[in-house]
Parts: structure tokens; C-alpha cells; sequence
């Protein structure tokens, strides 16, 4: 990760400088350290809704080729590897939804329409609260508990 | 008398007539406990090394020139207390800037991004001649308050990782200022602006990786900003497949 | 050869009055080419760290008769009143302007711009931002000017001397920072816009880069310099670092305690009357000095001294968080201290220099093309005692005029020897080099810049008296004398911060010596030059301007000019 | 490629937010029963069964919600992958990266849309 650089044309202007300058450093503790860190295993665990929607996408296709196809996929999910990955893919997730939520209000404007934004914490609370409401809804509809 | 608690700053010298790169210098200065990293650098050129240069001004965190890398991180000196840190104390130029010299950086990066985003009220194409003063509600003024505080320190320039990868990209305070005039009522600038935003390089270039946010020192929050402007973007592109482009 | 550019109008500065001063000349005159010279980028000018406000009649319940005769009193009738009745006219159309501009102004209920109350006005005229004003009029004010492509800024260039030809100003030689290249900046009429000197004391309220150079520029071509023996001390900086704690926090309702937790404004007479924290500046300071005197002040250890305490945690977290938030942040990482929980500690600090470059009301000096305008000239608004919060819309006000009535003379006027001109930049240039790493004597820049702050603290404080005013006077020009024994260590060009802060120095020292010649030639107490000695004012024998000028042999001669007096005859200053 | 890129930001942005949404919303649950607790036995073996999913999967609305939690965080996870490419320098291949990614989140979403309407 040495080797990490910032471009050498980072920030510079239009028309160059009348003297010369040095290279720019990039920030000291990307992406190893602190925050950077953070937001580097949020991008990547995001990036693994990639692959697990891609598993659904093929489920999806499983149940429209009918019942065998869709027989021998949840065979296949027994397989301890996949067991595994799927039970790593669902500790990441929810760190990456927690993450996700508790950044999500400040993008949202101060007023929405008449409504005056309430206080983040308010929000996150919210969001939390949605997230572990809808998981153990969705689980319980996929186990038949509900439906 | 007791003898003063001393700290070394090593502190990051370059001369471009002299230096090919960047070097370090040490310095061991008797210190305050009540010194803010600022008051370290001064006391540096007053008593032990004239010839350091660094830019600094209001000393009360207003005039956004002191910004620096100190133990890594973005801080800017005249506000960051001297004694959050052990006996090493290393203070180097701002990360992602060219440097000039010692720990003066390359600020015209800068000011050409910050003209782009049209920093000032654009005023209705149809507008009388006014006199007197517009009026706003607190919560209109609510809508853009925070993202008017940026003192233009470059603390988030130096902590973005997309800064230091995209050129062009336009960076959290000149889009945070930017957005700053679109939802400020008295402006009607936002058509412009969003079409510069939506240009290479800009809002959709950030990546949220929210240091910007986390570092300045001033709770602008400038990747909030970019991404309501992102939101904005996508609202206005939508009405613009609904109401075609172009009146 | 040293780099020559050619525009319309030079402006040395862009703080507050520089920037409008700019938009003024291009908006009267929109093919006019600007110039903007300044040593720091606009942004960074110590126009940014006003709190309070800026004043201007809003109110129903108030009148531009009001803020005038509160303004020449305030002055203790050294305010020329022509000067000052334009000023109150003009103001609230200039703070409109302002806010059209998009400065994010505090609101009322339904919307209209709100006014707070600030030191010795009858009724709330102060326009506020929370308590950032001067943050925020100068970014609107500098991204105002980024729409006008003829503003051309210099940025990071440091004027070393006006160009001046048949008595007439040129151009100005200008210093790149960045590459350590002089330039000659050329234009028909120039306007100095620099801002105060108030780093010739060592506790001031004002930031590293308020060094009178202006003043000097001025000055060392023979233009007078006025009433600098008015120094305003503000009564509530930091102890040690002498940051500011605005007068806002007094306008919201602070009060000021001694060691015994006493409203010392309210108990004893200092003169402020029922006005009490809301008093003038020069009163309330003094008062605070003599609370210290009367053993009622409180003891810190190591160079601060005593110091008084403002008490705002009556005024609650909310109302605080809401009106005057900066303060509260500067409270706790400057002073330690929570105003919420616990008062704050202050001492009366330098703050504001109410002489400057003599300018008559369209910002002329006696120089041809040369005008001024804000901190650094004296057009007379402020007298013997500026009221806070006039200064910001005097930068307004008198920026615009100087900016208008330079572009006229521009206009009308022809181009100078352009030969002669570079010539003298040229000169600059080879001055510059011999400076850079000069070595002479053994003294250093902080060790002489620390000598000057030191005599001028003893000689020109709060107090003031003929015996040590006449010492700062023989000291200064013993500063001066080490001056030139000072040895320089950074031989390099590019960004050499050392040899920018050795020619900072030099107007500094010029400003001190002004200052100290005005001073001892002022043998009464009027506003904010308090003579024990002389305790009382003295209409009969100086109600008169003070004026500085330079002689041949680079010594300052001392004259006066009079008062315009008006409408309101002097009568005692009491609240 | 890169300039259509630029020019459907605003969409891919939207489908990137939809898609972190409804991902953050359903994709644990489905992981937690589906990928672990069911095939490890520690649930009953419901949430594999074809008739049980199948119905879910074929009222509408579950279509619609199988085909959202199917699509959407596809550009979620093409875009985030994108942009940390650009984090560790990638954009003189931008265009190339960017463009596989998200023909990868396309052809998925296709083939969702396909099943969702067929099933
Ligand atoms: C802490 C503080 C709080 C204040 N609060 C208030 C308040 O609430 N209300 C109020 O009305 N007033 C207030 N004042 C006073 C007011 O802010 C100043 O008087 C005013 O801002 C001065 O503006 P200016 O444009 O004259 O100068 P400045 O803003 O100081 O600008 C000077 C400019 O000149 C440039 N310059 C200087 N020398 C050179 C050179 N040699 N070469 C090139 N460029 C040069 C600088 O770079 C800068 O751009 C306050 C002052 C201070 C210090
Ligand atoms: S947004 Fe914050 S960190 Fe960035 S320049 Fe502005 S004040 Fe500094
Ligand atoms: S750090 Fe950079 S990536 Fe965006 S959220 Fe801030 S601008
Ligand atoms: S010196 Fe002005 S912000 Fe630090």
C-alpha cells in the first residue's frame, strides 16, 4: 500500500504555478487507518450486494425454470462454504445497512416540503428501528411464520 | 525554576530552488501547555528558524490560511491544542495540494474550482431593479446557514481520496458552496449550477467517503451538502424528462 | 526587468473596503480594468473576523438623526459631521446592497433583517450574523467579485511602495510572493485599502497580517497621517491571546463582574450611566482598568495580569447557541471555559485604530490618484472613539465612494510616464534583493518587533501620561535605530515569509512612531486618549485633528487640521 | 463510454440509493433464513421450499419486491465497486471498469425482469 500515490496533477491549477512545486502526498492514513478504513469495508461490503442479488437474480430464475432447478440451488446453498459466505455476507450487510442509515439523514434536505427535518439522532433511531422491523418481517414471511 | 517541557517538531521543509523533494527537519522547543500547534510554528520562526514558512493570520480559526497535516491528519493549527499530542509532533503541508514551499501549498487549484460553482446570487432574469432587502424566514435561511460557515481552510480537499485521484473533481467545499447558494431563496442560480454539477467531475464523482465531513473544523459538512445536491440533480433531471429542456 | 501590468484602478487589500471599493468600479464603470492587490488571499483578510455587526438605521423607533448624533458623540466630537451624516445616509443602503449579495443575515419573525444593540447606540442598528458579520460580509463580498471578470486579483502580492511621478500616483510596486519577483502594478488612480496596524501592540485583538502597511505606504511619500493617537482598546479580548470576544455578547445581554462578582458598570459611575455594558468602548475599558487598580481584579499567573470576568450564563445555553455561537467556540478552545457554566475571563485588549491615512470624504489623500478607504485611512467618521459595529459599513460606505470617484479620476486623467514608473519598481526589485538574507548587525525581526510592542504598551495603553508618552517617542526611534542592525536568515525567493515580516516590521515602527508623536502632542483626555495628567477634554485648545507627516529627514512633524463641526455643538460626553 | 457514463449519473445514482435501500432492508433476512439458518437446520426447512418461496415469489407484489431486492442492489454493489476502483486510482480505466460493472448490473437486471415476469 506504499506505493499508494496521489496524482501529480491533483489540485493543480489551470495554468500552472511560476514556480515549481512538489508532488502531492495523499492523505496519510488512506486507507488503512481511522475513517478510511470504515469506508473502505462499507464500499466493498456494498459492493457484495453485487453477488448476493446476483444469487437472488439466479433464484428468481431457478423458481421460473421450475421446481427441480430451483430444488438443486437450495441443495447447493447447503454446501458449508456457502454457509459460510453466506453468514459473512450477512454480518457485513448489516454493518454496512447500520453505516448506510446512520449517514443516510444529512443527505436529505433541511425541509422536506413543509416538514422541518428532525434531528439526526431522531432519524437514525428511526431508521434503526425500520431495519430490525423489516429484517424480522422479511424473515418471518421467508420462514411462513407470517403469510 | 523548573525546566520547561520540551516537544520536537518535526516539521516538513521544501525549497523548490534547493530541494528535489520534500526533506524533514527537527526541531526541540521548549513548550506551553495552553499552545495551540500553531503557537509551536511560531515560536519556530521567531526564535530558532526564521527561514520556516508557513501561512497563518487570525490565529482564531477564522481565516482558513493555517491548515496542515498534523500526525496525518487535516487539522487546522491555530484551533488544534499542541497537547493532544506525545513528544513527536509532525506538521506537514496539506495532503493532495502541490506543495510551494515548506508547508505552504498550492492554492489555485483551488480558486479555479471555486469560480466554477458560481459563488454568488444570480438574480432572476426578470427582475426589477430592487432596493432595500429581500425578505427570509429563519428556516429559509435554515436551508443553506450551515453550508454558508466554509472558511475555505481545505482540510476536506487534503482528506478526500477522490481528490487525489480526479483532477477535475470540483471537491467538497466548492460543492458544498455551491449547494450553499442553490438553497439559499434569494438566489436563482440552481439551473446553472446543477448542470455544472453534473458535468465530469462533479457531484457524482464523490465517492460519500465522508472524511471531508469528519475533518473540517468548522461542521459545514460538505458531504452532506454533495449529497443533497445529488439528490437535487436527480429531482431536477427527472423534471426534465417530464418538462423537456430548453425553454 | 521586473514584470509590468497595466490596469485602470490599483487596490492595495481586499478585505472589506477593497472588495467593494472593487465592485463599485466595476459596476460604475463596467469596461474598467481592476487590479487587486493584496497580500493574502481576500478571504483570508482580517475583515473575517468582525463578530458583532454592522450598523445602520433599520428600525421603525430609530432615525438617521439618531445614529448621527450617536456617532459624533461617540467620536467625543472629533468626527467631522459632513463625513458622518453622509455615513448614516448611506448606511442602510450599502447593508441592503449587502444583503442582496447574499449575506446570510440574522432574521426577524417575519422575515426582515434583525438589529441588535451594540456599545453607545440609543437603539438596536447593529445588522448581524449570529456573531460572524465580518465572515460572512466578507465571503459574500469576495465571491460577489468572482462574477467580474475585470476584477483581476493579485493574490499574495505585497505592496513594498506606491509609484509616484509629478506628484502623482501611478502604480504601486508589488512584491510576488510566490516566485519573489517585484511587479510593477500600473493604473491611474490607486486606493489604499490595507486595514489597521493593530500589531504594533502586543495584545491585540488583530490578526498577524494588521501591520499598517498602508499607513506607512502612505506616509513615507508624504501624505499625513491623522489622529493616530486614538487607539480603540476593546474592553472584553482573551487574556494571553488577546482574541476577541464581541461586544455582542454585552448587546445580547452579558455583564461584566470584578473579583467579587460585583456589576461594577451598574454599582460604581464610570460614566456609561444606565447605558452600563452597552457604554462606549473607551469608558468601559477604562473602567475595567480601574477595577484592576482598585485590587478588584483577578490574578493569573505568568504575563496576562488581572483581568475581569463576562458573565453570559444568565442568558442560558439556548439563547446563547442561537445569538452568539463563535463565542461560545472561542471561549472554550481560547479560554477553556464554558460561558454556559462559567464566565469568561477578559481584559481590555487593542482592537481598532481610528486614525489613518488623512482622506477627504471622497477617500482622496493630498496625493494626486492615491485614495484610501477603511481601517487604514482616517475619513474622519470615528473621531476620538469609534462605536462598535460602524466600521464594517464605514468599509462599505467609503470603499463604494473611493471606488466610484477613483474610476472619475481614472477616467479624466492621463497615463503617466510609464518609464518612470517601472523605474522605480525596478529600484524596489533591486532593494528586494539586497534585503533577502541580508546580514548586518545581530538583532532579529521578533527581537526588534517584540522592543517596538513593548514600548508601545508602556507609552500608548488604555492610560496614558505625558511622562511616558514622551518615553515612547525617544524609544521608538531607538527601535528604529536596531532596526537596521538586523540580520535576515532566508536567503530564498520563493514564499520567504522572513523577508515580508522585516518589511512589515518597518511599517510598523512607522506607524508606532506616528502614533506616539500624536499622542504626546495631545495634552487632554478625549475618547480613547485617556492622559492622567490631563484628565479632562480641552474643546478650547484641541478640538482638533492631529496630523503626522513625514520630513525630509525622516522624522514626524506634527500639525493639526480642524474639526468640521454641524448640527451638534460639543457638550459633555456623559451617558 | 465513459461520457454516456457521465450523462446517466443521475440515474445510476438513483438506482444506486434504491438499491442500498432495499438491499439494507431485505438482503440480511434473506441471508440470515435463507443462506444460513435454514440450510444449516437450524429453522425448519421452509424457507427452502419451492412452493412456499414460489408463492411468495408469484403474487404480485412479491414479484415486485423479489425483482427490487434482485436488480437494484446490483447497481448498488456495480456502482460502489466502481467508485472504489476510482478511489485506488483508477480513472484512465474508468470508462472500461465502470462500463463492465454496470453491463454486469444490466444484463442481471434484465435476466430478473425476465424470471420476475415469467415465473
Ligand atoms: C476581532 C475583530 C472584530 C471586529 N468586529 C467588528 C464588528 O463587529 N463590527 C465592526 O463594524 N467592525 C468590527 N471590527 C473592525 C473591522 O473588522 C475592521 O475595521 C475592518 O474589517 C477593516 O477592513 P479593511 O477592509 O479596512 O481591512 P482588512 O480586512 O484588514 O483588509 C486588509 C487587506 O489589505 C491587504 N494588505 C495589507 N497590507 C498589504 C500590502 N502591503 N500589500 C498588499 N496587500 C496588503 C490584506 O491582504 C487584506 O486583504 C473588528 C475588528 C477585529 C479585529
Ligand atoms: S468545508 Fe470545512 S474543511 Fe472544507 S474548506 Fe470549508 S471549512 Fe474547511
Ligand atoms: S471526502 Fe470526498 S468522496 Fe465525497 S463525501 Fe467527502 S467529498
Ligand atoms: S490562523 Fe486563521 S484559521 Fe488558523
Amino acid at each position: 500500500m506504499s506505493e499508494l500515490r496521489a496524482r501529480v496533477d491533483a489540485m493543480r491549477p489551470a495554468t500552472p504555478g511560476p514556480t515549481r512545486t512538489a508532488d502531492p502526498q495523499p492523505p496519510a492514513n488512506f486507507p488503512t487507518k481511522g475513517n478510511y478504513f470504515g469506508y473502505i469495508a462499507f464500499g466493498l461490503g456494498s459492493s457484495l450486494m453485487l453477488l448476493v442479488s446476483m444469487n437472488i437474480v439466479r433464484t428468481l430464475w431457478a423458481l421460473m425454470e421450475g421446481e427441480a432447478a430451483f430444488r438443486a440451488l437450495m441443495e447447493s446453498f447447503k454446501h458449508p462454504a456457502y454457509v459460510a459466505f453466506h453468514a459473512l455476507c450477512f454480518a457485513w450487510l448489516v454493518w454496512v445497512a447500520l453505516r448506510f442509515f446512520s449517514l443516510f439523514p444529512k443527505t436529505q434536505p433541511f425541509r422536506i416540503g413543509p416538514f422541518q427535518r428532525p434531528a439526526d439522532g431522531v432519524l437514525v433511531a428511526g431508521l434503526y428501528g425500520i431495519f430490525v422491523v423489516a429484517t424480522l418481517v422479511v424473515a418471518a414471511i421467508l420462514t411462513g411464520a407470517i403469510l | 525554576m523548573a525546566e520547561k517541557p520540551t516537544k520536537t517538531i518535526v516539521v516538513t521543509r521544501f525549497d523548490p530552488d534547493v530541494d528535489e523533494v520534500p526533506k524533514t527537519q527537527e526541531y526541540t522547543i521548549p513548550v506551553e501547555d495552553d499552545w495551540k500547534v500553531l503557537d509551536a510554528l511560531n515560536y519556530i520562526k521567531d526564535e530558532v528558524d526564521p527561514s520556516l514558512s508557513h501561512r497563518w493570520s487570525c490565529r482564531m480559526a477564522v481565516c482558513g490560511s493555517c491548515g496542515m497535516t498534523v500526525n496525518g491528519e487535516p487539522k487546522l493549527t491555530c484551533k488544534q491544542s499542541l497537547a493532544d499530542y506525545g513528544d513527536r509532533v509532525e506538521i506537514a503541508p496539506l495532503a493532495n495540494f502541490p506543495v510551494v514551499r515548506d508547508l505552504v501549498v498550492e492554492l489555485e487549484g483551488f480558486m479555479d474550482k471555486f469560480k466554477k460553482v458560481k459563488p454568488w446570487i444570480v438574480e432572476a432574469k426578470e427582475a426589477a431593479v430592487v432596493e432595500g432587502t429581500n425578505r427570509q424566514s429563519h428556516e429559509e435561511l435554515m436551508d443553506f446557514k450551515q453550508f454558508s460557515m466554509c472558511i475555505n481552510c481545505m482540510l476536506c480537499y487534503s482528506a478526500c481520496p477522490v481528490v487525489s485521484n480526479e483532477p477535475d473533481f470540483l471537491g467538497p467545499a466548492a460543492i458544498a458552496l455551491g449547494h450553499r447558494y442553490n438553497q439559499d431563496n434569494r438566489d436563482h442560480g440552481d439551473a446553472e449550477r446543477n448542470e455544472i454539477f453534473r458535468e465530469d467531475g462533479g457531484v457524482f464523482s464523490c465517492s460519500y467517503a465522508n472524511e471531508c465531513a469528519e475533518v473540517c473544523p468548522k461542521g459545514v459538512d460538505p458531504s452532506g451538502a454533495i449529497q443533497q445536491a445529488k439528490l437535487n440533480n436527480v429531482v431536477d433531471w427527472a423534471k426534465g424528462f417530464v418538462v423537456p429542456r430548453g425553454k | 526587468m521586473v514584470d509590468v501590468v497595466r490596469h485602470d484602478v490599483v487596490i492595495v487589500g481586499g478585505g472589506g473596503a477593497g472588495l467593494r471599493a472593487a465592485i463599485a468600479v466595476v459596476q460604475a464603470d463596467p469596461t474598467a480594468s481592476v487590479a487587486l492587490v493584496s497580500k493574502v488571499y481576500p478571504m483570508r483578510s482580517h475583515t473575517v473576523s468582525a463578530e458583532g455587526g454592522a450598523a445602520a438605521v433599520a428600525r421603525e423607533d430609530d432615525s438617521i438623526e439618531m445614529h448621527g448624533y450617536d456617532t459624533v458623540k461617540g467620536s467625543d466630537f472629533l468626527g467631522d459631521q459632513d463625513v458622518i451624516q453622509y455615513f448614516v445616509e448611506q448606511a442602510p443602503k450599502e447593508l441592503a446592497q449587502l444583503e442582496r449579495w447574499g449575506c446570510p443575515f440574522s432574521r426577524n419573525e417575519d422575515g426582515t433583517v434583525s438589529t441588535r444593540a451594540f456599545g453607545g447606540m440609543t437603539t438596536k442598528r447593529t445588522w448581524y450574523a449570529t456573531d460572524k458579520i465580518g465572515f460572512h460580509m466578507l465571503h459574500a463580498l469576495f465571491q460577489t467579485s468572482m462574477q467580474y471578470d475585470n476584477i483581476v486579483r493579485l493574490d499574495e502580492h505585497y505592496v513594498t511602495k506606491l509609484l509616484i511621478e509629478n506628484g502623482q500616483c501611478g502604480g504601486v510596486a508589488a512584491l510576488d510572493i510566490r516566485t519573489g519577483e517585484m511587479k510593477a502594478v500600473l493604473g491611474r488612480s490607486v486606493i489604499l485599502c490595507t486595514g489597521g496596524g493593530g500589531k504594533v501592540w502586543p495584545f491585540t485583538t488583530n490578526g498577524n497580517i494588521k501591520t499598517g502597511d498602508g499607513m506607512a505606504l502612505a506616509y513615507r511619500e508624504g501624505v499625513a497621517l491623522k489622529d493616530m493617537e486614538f487607539v480603540q482598546y476593546h474592553p472584553t479580548g482573551l487574556p494571553g491571546t488577546g482574541i476577541l470576544i464581541t461586544e455582542a455578547a454585552r448587546g445580547e445581554g452579558g455583564y461584566l463582574i470584578n473579583s467579587e462578582g460585583e456589576r461594577f458598570l451598574t454599582t460604581r459611575d464610570y460614566g456609561v450611566g444606565k447605558k452600563a455594558e452597552l457604554g462606549p468602548r473607551d469608558m468601559i475599558s477604562r473602567a475595567i482598568m480601574l477595577e484592576v487598580r482598585a485590587g478588584r481584579g483577578i490574578k493569573l499567573p505568568g504575563k496576562v495580569g488581572e483581568y475581569a470576568q463576562l458573565d453570559l450564563r444568565h442568558l442560558g445555553e439556548a439563547h446563547i447557541d442561537a445569538k452568539i455561537p463563535f463565542v461560545r467556540e472561542l471561549s472554550k478552545i481560547y479560554a477553556n471555559t464554558d460561558p454556559v457554566h462559567d464566565p469568561i475571563p477578559i481584559r481590555p485588549v487593542l482592537h481598532y485604530m481610528m486614525g489613518g491615512v488623512d482622506v477627504d470624504i471622497d477617500g482622496k489623500t493630498s496625493i494626486g490618484g492615491l485614495y484610501a478607504a477603511g481601517e487604514t485611512a482616517c475619513v474622519s467618521l470615528n473621531g476620538a472613539n469609534r462605536l462598535g459595529s460602524n466600521s464594517l459599513t464605514e468599509c462599505l460606505v467609503f470603499g463604494a465612494r473611493a471606488g466610484e470617484h477613483c474610476i472619475e479620476h481614472a477616467k479624466g486623467t492621463a497615463e503617466l510616464s510609464e518609464a518612470a514608473l517601472t523605474a522605480q519598481a525596478e529600484a524596489e526589485s533591486g532593494r528586494m534583493d539586497a534585503l533577502r538574507g541580508q546580514k548586518r548587525g545581530s538583532e532579529t525581526v521578533s527581537g526588534v518587533r517584540g522592543a517596538m510592542n513593548d514600548v508601545m504598551e508602556e507609552g500608548t495603553g488604555v492610560y496614558r501620561d505625558q511622562e511616558r508618552m514622551s518615553k515612547a517617542v525617544v524609544d521608538i526611534a531607538a527601535v528604529k535605530a536596531r532596526y537596521d542592525d538586523i540580520s535576515l536568515s532566508d536567503g530564498s525567493r520563493v514564499f520567504n515569509t522572513e523577508i515580508l515580516a522585516m518589511m512589515e516590521l518597518r511599517n510598523l515602527i512607522d506607524v508606532a512612531e506616528t502614533v506616539a508623536t500624536a499622542a504626546v502632542n495631545r495634552k487632554e483626555s478625549r475618547g480613547a486618549h485617556a492622559c492622567e495628567d490631563f484628565p479632562t477634554r480641552d474643546d478650547q485648545n484641541y478640538l482638533h485633528h492631529s496630523l503626522v507627516t513625514r520630513s525630509e529627514s525622516g522624522g514626524p512633524v506634527f500639525g493639526t487640521k480642524p474639526v468640521t463641526l454641524g448640527k451638534w455643538e460639543p457638550e459633555e460626553r456623559k451617558y | 463510454m465513459r461520457t454516456l457514463m457521465l450523462k446517466l449519473e443521475p440515474i445510476i445514482w438513483g438506482l444506486f440509493g434504491g438499491g442500498m435501500f432495499i438491499g439494507a432492508l431485505v438482503l440480511p433476512a434473506w441471508l440470515l433464513v435463507v443462506g444460513v439458518l435454514a440450510p444449516t437446520g437450524i429453522i425448519s426447512a421452509t424457507p427452502l421450499d419451492f412452493d412456499h418461496i414460489y408463492g411468495l415469489a408469484s403474487h404480485p407484489i412479491g414479484r415486485l419486491v423479489f425483482l427490487a431486492a434482485a436488480a437494484l442492489p446490483l447497481w448498488a454493489g456495480a456502482h460502489q465497486l466502481r467508485h472504489i476502483f476510482l478511489d485506488f486510482g483508477g480513472l484512465s480505466r474508468d470508462g472500461l471498469v465502470g462500463g463492465v460493472l454496470y453491463a454486469i448490473a444490466l444484463v442481471g437486471s434484465v435476466l430478473a425482469v425476465v424470471a420476475a415476469v415469467n415465473l
